[in-house]
């Protein structure tokens, strides 16, 4: 706090106010974060989610150093080799490297969950927030618009798009944000009822504060934690979701992702063939990705809800 | 283009060898014509042309196509040309190069089926210059090819159709239009412990009808469980566009004729075939053979039959149209009159038309179609008078047939049961735990099958060489490929043996000429051969594709890839060998 | 506002939505790129045959024409004919309803059985390892998808051990006098153990999280701290007042798990050769055989609606406070 | 006779850290007598009602003293010993009554529950039972059939009565059962406690931080604070002459509607932090006479002019009396 | 002072808040057939025509039984809630005809402390942004210098101390203290407070009570205080409204009130406070039952049905000067006032 009161005092003392202020201010904010990360103490299975989500996240980043193969290069030669020191977890049919393909399918994997997750947040919560503050015709309105994306069955709706549309990624994340904020919107609109009604909110409005300002200032950092809650099913969602159009061959065939990896290995009968490296690693990959996320969620949820926290 | 890698040779001999500069096997029946060698000024214009693009379904569906169009891709990098080989799904392959024309290459493949067997279908579809929107999308045109294939379209002497359809092969050879790159195998696995008398029709493979009438069970299991991978479209008389279909529309309604042994076609529900001049032709049925509901089956119910075609627009009305007139002769006889005469007759509409009950199909004509259109009806409960008779469809599961017990040609099982079975792997393991006696059309590994067959002693399997083929077809239309002579080089570059034998491991024949040879002169081989015919060679890891030279020795002790039956007639051997 | 009023207002409502939905997949076929019938007519036909049979699919009238049509159709489930068979759609998919049904109820059926109890076992040793054993674990199912599981189960179970078969519903030739003795036959039952318990495999966890999550939460109320103190035992206090409350968010939930599990056929059908909706559908897509993939899509739609209505219904009948409004 | 005795209880819960929310505390309890509790919030007055009921939460445990219950040492019973005292001899109604009630069944099963999980009663007598109680708490007996959500908060609080009763047991524990109350229904239910109180003649302990309260409806009363005991004796006693800074500041703090309006003084400051150990008196650091001593050892509870209290008497009690209605002498205390 | 455009009228003179007939009902839900089927909407009557007026530097208080309408009479009051009839005045404008303008400064000038202190405040801000925040909205300068002062009037002190503060850093009486804090910064005229210490420890009380009570002199305000307990409101208030089921049904000043309350429903209600003397056991409750919904009111007073002294005149509405006092000032709402006060 600088102000008048302090412009009588000399510079000196000014700045060592100033300094222990810094010093008070970083050490709260460090104290901040501390607090916030502190539930991962407590949540070691959070902890492990966000350490598998950062190697994944690692892995996507620095996919061509790590990986030891161009992914979408075939070498009959070597077609469905088992694992060896050359191909550390075997090769496809075409011979392509399995551990290549599954470190470049990383990228995909997390551009189709974070993009996802962040237009369900965005929709979803917007949805919620005014929904739920403005309640009467407009709230009327968007839980029917709810309703509604709540009637329609969730993969063949994404089937139909991707199979109408080109089979790309965009196409999946647009199919999975046009229907997953649903449940955000839902959930966020009952908490926006009940916080609607507090007190604070209230003396915001007696205040004279906006809507706008009440909703994006007092609300909305109060539904945030849902909201990432929501965001990192969200991810989880996307990835199986992407998988499962893949594998029932609506994917972009020219892509490398571990939907698709699944879709080929079923189509050269890799379980036939007992090339049992070719559909377990894609499927653990998935696996991993999608726990990861459910475990950074669950850990936070935990945290959110006293309730379930131990005793 | 030729001269970009030392490797133009081919390009400049007169005599084209099929297949790498070091293939021994001499094309004697082929006079390569001077004016196709490139001239210079055309090859000019070709190299305005910055990268040739080969288009091909992606890996995971049939990993050999990619992997034989990127040894294709290879081999033209090698003439000098910049080559990418870009990879599309079916539904996007069919939509560019069928319906568009901005493309360069492309990977193609045409499966054998039974109406294939006679030359006519792909020789006319595939070259006549009208049917650019169909199966020539390549945009050929040659006039004299034209005439020549419309010409043994009405030939009735089999030698004379058999020398127009060998000339219309050289033009199409000679121009090139297209490069062929094999013939695949069908394999076709059954439980050769439980069953006795598969017929396995060359150009075919052994799912046909032969085997179906043919086939006995040794044990006291008399059903037969048959596995296919799609749903069946429809049991339609007048609609059989479906391939899963064909055996069950057979089974159910009989023909007039069939194909024998030998694919030609011979009597059936018929007794003979009387041409009593050019255009009149006097068709005798059997008598006292009855529909399955018991109702006689009469010279009207065939005629009946016939004029739906004609009056209605179905998949055969093409083969009806130079009928001028049915007559009925009496209860038994009916004529047919044509407006020219019209040689493939016998097998294109005999061969194919199925007899329906009249009393049942006035009724449904006149009553019950929601549509205009006697191809878009379903019977509850099909009507025919084949050796089978419909039980249950249920749909996306199975469709159950049993013996017809008056048929004339009576079966020696008691019922088919049609299952539908969309995963490799689940028809694979119920094949060998015995739920299943024969997969229909086996679309996996014919590696992996041959190793579970081998293991399995209960399980023999049949290895053969159908009508059906792969080629790479250029947009015609479209620098370079409008200069023939750069087709031609082309399709010499390619070592046919080497994409056969290393790529597709022997599952297969390379092709010395387009299409197939005529195989109303094919022939049959008894099951008992079929599992040996199976053996192939092995592939070794040295003989990569790209190391252009080597080829895979065959297998020594290994009879040829297909089995040629002693009473094959072969008059086109040097065509197809 | 009574029970009845609900019933009616839910209904309409439904109904609604349902015509919604409808309405927006129509325009959505319409709006894909392509002719729809490309497949049908193929390349056999001249201009004049091919126009025939646009006129017969109706594809001739004007949209509005079509749409009034194909809105009647929602009610006569007279869905028109498929592009590719030129069957009746209804034909075609109505027995694919049942296999679906059946399929998809025994598997959400057997997960809340699995998972309801599952869930209250792990809130009742909270803070154990044995807990986080088997909260991991429910993750780890939740986490695996559906297509791979079924792939491993058919590999494990089908393809190494030979105990059940790979996929499909029957053993071949049988017919059946009824659905009911279909669907109790040994060999119609053998057939559904391994899809049904790949599905609930997945399914059971979220009841069964969610009843873990639920049951803690109740085991904070004060109710049920007053049910103990009344000198009731532990078990009684468990099953009775906290379970029971515990069971009303996972009603909720079953809606939610019944719509992913009808959205969810698609997947397991196609894996396990399924003869059912969702397998026809993904069929229907891939052939872009319009008037089939519309009509599945809108059966498994309005089955979604109805999970959701009838899960309203229960809710309101296990929890006394719904007062229905 | 003694109903009830309590020695030196010490609780803790168990925790990052742990908490000791009553810490010494000692008192008894005559048969048909109504003690009452007070203190500040936190001071540790539910635990304590919840050690004699046994029902401490699950990190809760008795650390020391004993619970001594008509004879009967009942400070570490096993769960099934524990359940037959348990609504039989002594019921609570507890803080949050209001939520006691399991939402999805009906009252009557809920009061049956309560009888027939004791006595082997069939469904008819215990459901005429169910109807007695209520109107016993003067509730309309046909709303038995209701659902708790269909009665307002007092009704549910004499449902909560009505069951405390249902087994007549020797002791009831009420837990702040008027707290979240209107004036109006607080008395209506403290009237109604107080009648049934003597007409079935069992004991109570009315836990709750209303002096006012107390001294309406107890006999004796327990004052508490920082989870020791203050102050305990007759209530006249402690109303007319308290002596200990802190329920003299209590009282100085609470308004009333009768006689002339004076000024309120307020304590200032907040009570100690459970989680750590105290040396010293626990009010020592909001007292306005605490001397050395008082922060250094922890004052023996000692019997003054017919009560106890805990206190070291720093300065006389006479001038504490004295002084402790005056705000100056809080306000020169320095603020925490 | 930076506010350049007083568009109020500061220097009226009346009463700075003053309502008449003022009412506020909520329409009950009802299903949409039922409304199809043209079945009527019935009302929760909240508030059901009140008058009030509060003077400036004047503490009203405003008691009765949960659920009476207090809360929503004092949201109503401060614009928090649309009045579904009759008129407010502030500084003797109407409401309802503010300008832009003037209901922006109406806003600056009527703020409201609520009662639960762990809900008052917003869990994300800090104190300091708490209590910035009225002042970012009202784009006011100065804002350090005025959040200083305002933690020191609300006795936080030192400010520094608290300013980087979250609530859940702070105790209820702390809490309370913040409300306050922000309330005050914008140097309000009207204040509404609703309960604000029925949630906090009685040791407190008394300080948070006695603090209101001196800003409210201090500063010059017109204050509201809303309480179920005529023992707060009599340390509070000058004057006092008793309500019931939406209207008010005595007034008066509150040492005259509570010495000699007129209504019968003000009797029971003095006499349900329980009272810190041993001496003083509790007696039979005047009243048995709890107050009807406000939704089907009974004909005339409404308090009849549950009133010991309900006679045949109360069939009638009485109005609330029914019976006054000779200075006007003491007024109740009934029939039977002179039979009450003779028991
Ligand atoms: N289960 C628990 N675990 C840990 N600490 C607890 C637990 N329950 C209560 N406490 C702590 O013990 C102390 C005493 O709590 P208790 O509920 O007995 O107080 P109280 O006097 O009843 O207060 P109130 O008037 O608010 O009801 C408090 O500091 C509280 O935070
Ligand atoms: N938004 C609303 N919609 C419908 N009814 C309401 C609404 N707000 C209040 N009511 C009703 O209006 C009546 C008065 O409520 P209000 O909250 O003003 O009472 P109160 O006197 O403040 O009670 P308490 O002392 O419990 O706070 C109650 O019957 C309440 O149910
Ligand atoms: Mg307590
Ligand atoms: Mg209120």
């Amino acid at each position: 706090m600088s102000d008048q009161n302090t412009t009588a005092l000399d510079s000196e003392s000014n700045v060592d106010a100033l300094d222990t202020e810094l010093s008070t201010w970083r050490e709260r904010q460090a104290d901040a974060w501390r607090r916030r990360l502190a539930f991962l103490k407590r949540e070691p299975m959070g902890l492990a989610g966000i350490l598998i989500m950062l190697a994944i996240v690692l892995v996507a980043v620095f996919a061509p150093v790590i990986a030891p193969y161009n992914p979408t290069e075939t070498d009959y030669g070597n077609s469905l080799e088992p694992p060896t020191a050359e191909h550390p977890l075997g090769t496809d049919s075409a011979g392509r490297d399995i551990f290549s393909q599954l470190v470049f399918g990383a990228r995909p994997a997390l551009q189709i969950g974070l993009l996802s997750a962040i237009s369900v947040a965005f929709v979803g919560m917007n949805v919620g927030l005014i929904a739920g503050y403005y309640g009467g015709y407009v709230d009327d309105a968007l839980m029917r618009l709810v309703d509604f994306a709540y009637g329609i069955p969730f993969t063949p709706f994404i089937i139909v798009l991707v199979a109408l549309w080109e089979p790309s990624k965009w196409t999946i994340v647009g199919a999975i944000a046009l229907l997953l904020w649903r449940q955000t919107a839902r959930v966020v609109r009952s908490h926006v009822l009940n916080l609607k009604e507090k007190p604070f909110v209230k003396s915001a409005r007696t205040v004279g504060a906006s809507d706008r300002r009440i909703i994006y200032r007092h609300i909305a950092p109060n539904v945030l934690p849902l909201v990432f809650l929501y965001g990192s099913f969200a991810i989880a969602w996307a990835i199986l979701t992407e998988a499962a159009i893949s594998y029932l061959g609506f994917g972009d065939p020219t892509a490398v992702t571990w939907g698709q990896m699944l879709q080929s290995a079923q189509q050269s009968q890799a379980l036939a063939r007992d090339a049992w490296w070719w559909f377990t690693m894609p499927g653990i990959a998935i696996m991993l990705t999608v726990i990861s996320a459910f475990l950074i969620g669950r850990g936070y949820e935990e945290q959110l809800n006293p309730e379930l926290q131990e005793p | 283009a030729g001269d970009g890698d030392g490797d133009g040779d081919d390009t400049d001999t007169e005599t084209v060898a099929g297949g790498g500069g070091d293939d021994t096997v001499q094309m004697e029946g082929f006079q390569v014509p001077s004016e196709n060698v490139v001239p210079q000024s055309d090859l000019d214009d070709a190299q305005a042309i910055p990268e040739l693009t080969l288009i091909v379904n992606p890996p995971d569906a049939q990993p050999d196509d990619h992997e034989t169009s990127m040894f294709v891709s290879e081999e033209i990098a090698k003439l000098g040309l910049d080559t990418t080989v870009e990879t599309m799904t079916w539904p996007s392959q069919s939509s560019t190069v069928w319906d568009g024309t901005d493309w360069d290459m492309t990977f193609w493949q045409m499966v054998g089926r039974p109406s294939r067997l006679d030359p006519d279908e792909f020789s006319v579809q595939m070259g006549h210059s009208s049917f650019q929107e169909g199966y020539n999308y390549y945009f050929w045109e040659d006039d004299e090819y034209d005439e020549k294939v419309m010409a043994q379209r009405e030939e009735l002497d089999q030698d004379t159709r058999e020398q127009l359809i060998k000339e219309c092969q050289q033009i199409f050879h000679d121009r090139g239009p297209s490069t062929f790159l094999m013939y695949p195998q069908k394999t076709i696995p059954w439980n050769s412990e439980r069953w006795d008398g598969v017929v396995e029709l060359n150009g075919m493979g052994a799912v046909n009808m032969l085997t179906f009438s043919n086939i006995e069970p040794t044990g006291d299991r008399t059903e037969l469980n048959i596995a296919y991978d799609q749903e069946l479209q429809a049991l339609n008389p007048f609609d059989q566009s479906g391939e899963i279909d064909m055996i069950q529309h057979r089974m159910i309604w009989d023909r007039l004729a069939w194909p024998n042994e030998s694919a030609l076609p011979e009597p059936r529900l018929a007794e003979e075939f009387n041409w009593k001049d050019d255009t009149t032709l006097e068709v005798p049925i059997k008598q006292g053979h009855t529909f399955h509901d018991g109702e006689p089956v009469t010279a009207e119910d065939v005629k009946y039959s016939y004029n739906i075609h004609r009056d209605y627009s179905t998949y055969f009305s093409g083969p009806v149209e130079p009928v001028n007139e049915i007559t009925v002769v009496d209860d038994h006889t009916v004529e047919f009159s044509f407006d020219y005469h019209f040689a493939p007759f016998p097998m294109a509409a005999m061969g194919r038309i199925a007899i329906i009950p009249k009393h049942k199909w006035t009724d449904i004509i006149e009553n019950k179609m929601d549509v205009d259109s006697p191809m878009l009806y379903q019977e509850d409960e099909p009507l025919g008078s084949g050796p089978m008779e419909f039980v249950h469809w249920k749909s996306s599961e199975e469709v159950r047939l049993e013996r017809f017990d008056d048929h004339f040609d009576p079966i020696a099982y008691e019922a088919r049961n049609s299952r539908i079975i969309p995963s490799v792997q689940t028809m694979l393991t119920q094949l060998e735990n015995g739920t299943l006696d024969m997969l229909a059309n086996y679309r996996g590994d014919k590696d992996v099958l041959k190793d579970r067959v081998e293991s399995n002693d209960s399980l023999s399997m049949a290895a053969t060489t159908t009508v059906g083929f792969k080629q790479i077809s250029y947009n015609n239309d479209r620098p370079p490929f409008h200069i023939d002579g750069f087709r031609r080089a082309m399709n010499h570059r390619f070592d046919k043996e080497t994409i056969v034998n290393d790529i597709y491991s022997g599952w297969g024949r390379s092709p010395r000429t387009a299409w197939s040879p005529p195989h109303w002169r094919a022939g049959t081989t008894t099951s008992s051969s079929a599992t040996s015919s199976a053996c192939r060679p092995r592939r070794t890891s040295s003989s990569r594709p790209g190391s252009s030279g080597t080829r895979a020795t065959g297998c020594s002790t290994c009879p040829p890839t297909t089995p040629k039956s002693a009473t094959n007639p072969l008059h086109f051997e040097l065509l197809w060998d | 506002m009574g029970l009845k009023e609900f019933v009616t207002r839910r209904i309409i409502q439904i109904v609604v939505l349902y015509f919604a939905i409808a309405t927006m997949l129509f325009f959505l076929f319409r709006a894909a790129p392509g002719d729809p019938l490309a497949a049908y007519i193929g390349t056999g036909f001249t201009e004049e045959q091919a126009a025939q049979i646009r006129a017969t699919f109706g594809l001739d009238q004007p949209l509005h024409v079509q749409y009034w049509k194909y809105m009647t159709s929602l009610v006569t489930f007279n869905f028109g004919l498929s592009y590719i068979t030129g069957d009746p759609v209804w034909g075609i998919i109505q027995d694919r309803i049942w296999n679906t049904l059946v399929l998809m109820g025994t598997s959400v059926v057997l997960a809340y059985l699995i998972g309801v109890p599952f869930g209250a076992y792990l809130a009742w040793n909270r803070g154990t390892k044995r807990e986080r054993f088997g909260v991991v674990f429910a993750l780890i199912s939740r986490s695996a998808p559906v297509f791979w599981t079924g792939l491993l189960g058919i590999w494990i179970f089908s393809f190494k051990l030979g105990w059940l078969p790979a996929g499909s519903m029957s053993q071949p030739g049988v017919t059946y006098s009824s659905k009911l003795a279909q669907f109790t036959s040994p060999s119609f039952l053998r057939h559904l153990i391994l899809p049904a318990l790949v599905q609930a495999f997945y399914f059971y966890s979220l009841p069964a999280l969610l009843m873990r999550n639920s049951m803690l939460e109740v085991m904070n109320e004060d109710f049920v701290d007053f049910a103990e103190l009344k000198g009731i035992s532990d078990f009684a206090v468990m099953l009775k007042h906290a379970a029971r409350n515990a069971l009303l968010p996972i009603v909720t939930a079953f809606a939610v798990a019944a719509g992913f599990a009808v959205g969810g056929s698609v997947v397991l059908e196609t894996v396990f050769a399924w003869p059912g909706l969702g397998r026809e559908m993904v069929r229907a897509v891939i052939a872009n055989d319009y008037p089939v993939a519309q009509a599945t899509f809108l059966i498994l739609a309005g089955l979604v609606l109805i999970a959701n209505f009838l899960a309203d219904l229960a809710y309101g009948y296990l929890d006394p406070r719904i007062t229905y409004d | 006779m003694t109903l009830l005795e309590v020695n030196d209880l010490h609780v803790t819960y168990a925790g990052d850290p742990d908490v000791e929310a009553v810490r010494g505390v000692s008192f008894t309890l005559e048969e048909g007598e109504t003690l009452g509790i007070v203190g500040e919030s936190g001071c540790g007055k539910t635990t304590l009602a919840q050690a004699i009921m046994g029902a401490l939460p699950d990190n809760g445990r008795i650390t020391g003293g004993e619970i001594i219950f008509d004879g009967q040492d009942i400070t570490h019973l096993s769960n099934r010993e524990r359940r037959e005292i348990r609504w039989e001899r002594m019921s609570m109604i507890s803080q949050s009554a209001m939520n006691s009630l399991d939402p999805v069944y009906r009252v009557k099963d809920q009061i049956k529950e309560a009888i027939q999980e004791h006595r082997d009663v069939s469904d008819a007598k215990s459901y005429e039972r169910a109807r007695e109680l209520m109107e016993l708490v003067g509730l309309d007996p046909d709303r038995v059939e209701d659902y708790p959500h269909q009665l307002s908060g007092g009704m549910r609080q004499r449902v909560i009565i009505a069951m405390s009763l249902a087994l007549d047991p020797d002791l009831i524990i009420a837990d702040e059962p008027t707290t979240a109350l209107d004036v109006i229904i607080q008395e209506q239910i403290l009237y109604r406690i107080k009648e049934l109180q003597r007409e079935l003649g069992n004991s109570m302990v009315m836990v709750t931080h209303d002096i006012s309260v107390v001294a309406e409806t107890c006999d004796s009363m327990v004052v508490m604070y920082g989870g020791e005991l203050m102050e305990s004796g007759n209530v006249d006693e402690i109303f007319n002459n308290a002596h200990h800074p802190y329920t003299l500041g209590l009282q100085n703090a609470f308004p009333s509607v009768e006689g002339e309006k004076r000024d309120l003084t307020s304590i200032p400051g907040s009570p100690p932090d459970l989680s750590e150990p105290l040396e010293g008196c626990p009010f020592a650091s909001r007292c306005p006479f605490a001397a050395p001593e008082c922060e250094e050892t922890v004052p023996v509870q000692e019997p003054v002019d017919g009560h106890r209290v805990r206190c070291h008497e720093p300065v006389p009690f006479e001038q504490i009396r004295d002084r402790s209605g005056e705000d100056e002498t809080w306000l020169s205390q320095n603020k925490v | 002072m930076a506010i350049t455009e007083q568009s109020l009228n500061w220097d009226y003179d009346g009463p700075i808040m003053e309502v008449t007939g003022l009412e506020k009902h909520f329409p009950q839900s009802t299903g949409i057939i039922h409304q199809l089927i043209g079945g009527e909407t019935s009302h929760v009557k909240a508030v059901d025509g009140v008058d009030m007026a509060i003077e400036s530097g004047e503490t009203m208080g405003l008691v009765g039984e949960s659920g009476c309408g207090k809360s929503t009479l004092g949201e109503v009051l401060i614009g928090l809630q649309e009045p579904t009839g009759g008129s407010i005045k502030f500084l003797g404008t109407e409401l309802d005809s503010m300008s832009d303008s003037q209901r922006k400064e109406f806003r600056r000038n009527v703020q409201m402390i609520f009662q639960d202190p762990y809900e008052s405040l917003n869990p994300r801000f800090s104190v300091e942004q708490w209590i910035r925040e009225p002042l970012e909205v009202h784009d006011m300068d100065n804002q350090d210098e005025r959040i200083y002062e305002a933690l020191e009037r609300a006795e936080l002190t030192p400010p520094e101390n608290y300013i980087g503060e979250h609530p859940h850093e702070l105790s209820g009486g702390e809490r309370q203290r913040v409300s306050i804090a922000r309330a005050l910064v914008l140097e309000p005229k009207f204040i509404v407070a609703d309960e604000p210490v029925s949630m906090l420890d009685v040791s407190v009380r008394a300080s948070i009570l006695n603090l209101l009570r001196d800003l409210v002199d201090d500063l010059d305000m017109g204050a509201l205080y809303i309480s179920h307990d005529l023992s707060l409101i009599r340390q509070m208030c000058d004057r006092t409204s008793v309500m019931y089921l939406g209207k008010v049904v005595e007034r008066g000043p509150t040492e005259q009130l509570i010495k000699g309350p007129k209504h019968p429903y003000a009797r029971a209600l003095l006499d349900a406070v329980p009272v810190p003397n041993p001496d003083h056991n509790i007696s039979e409750p005047q009243l048995e039952g709890e107050p009807p919904d406000p939704v089907e009111l009974p004909e005339g007073c409404n308090f009849r049905p549950r009133c010991p002294f309900a006679a045949e005149e109360c069939f009638e509405e009485p109005g609330l000067d029914a019976f006054q006092t000779a200075d006007g000032e003491h007024a109740a709402a009934c029939w039977r006032v002179e039979t009450v006060d003779n028991m």
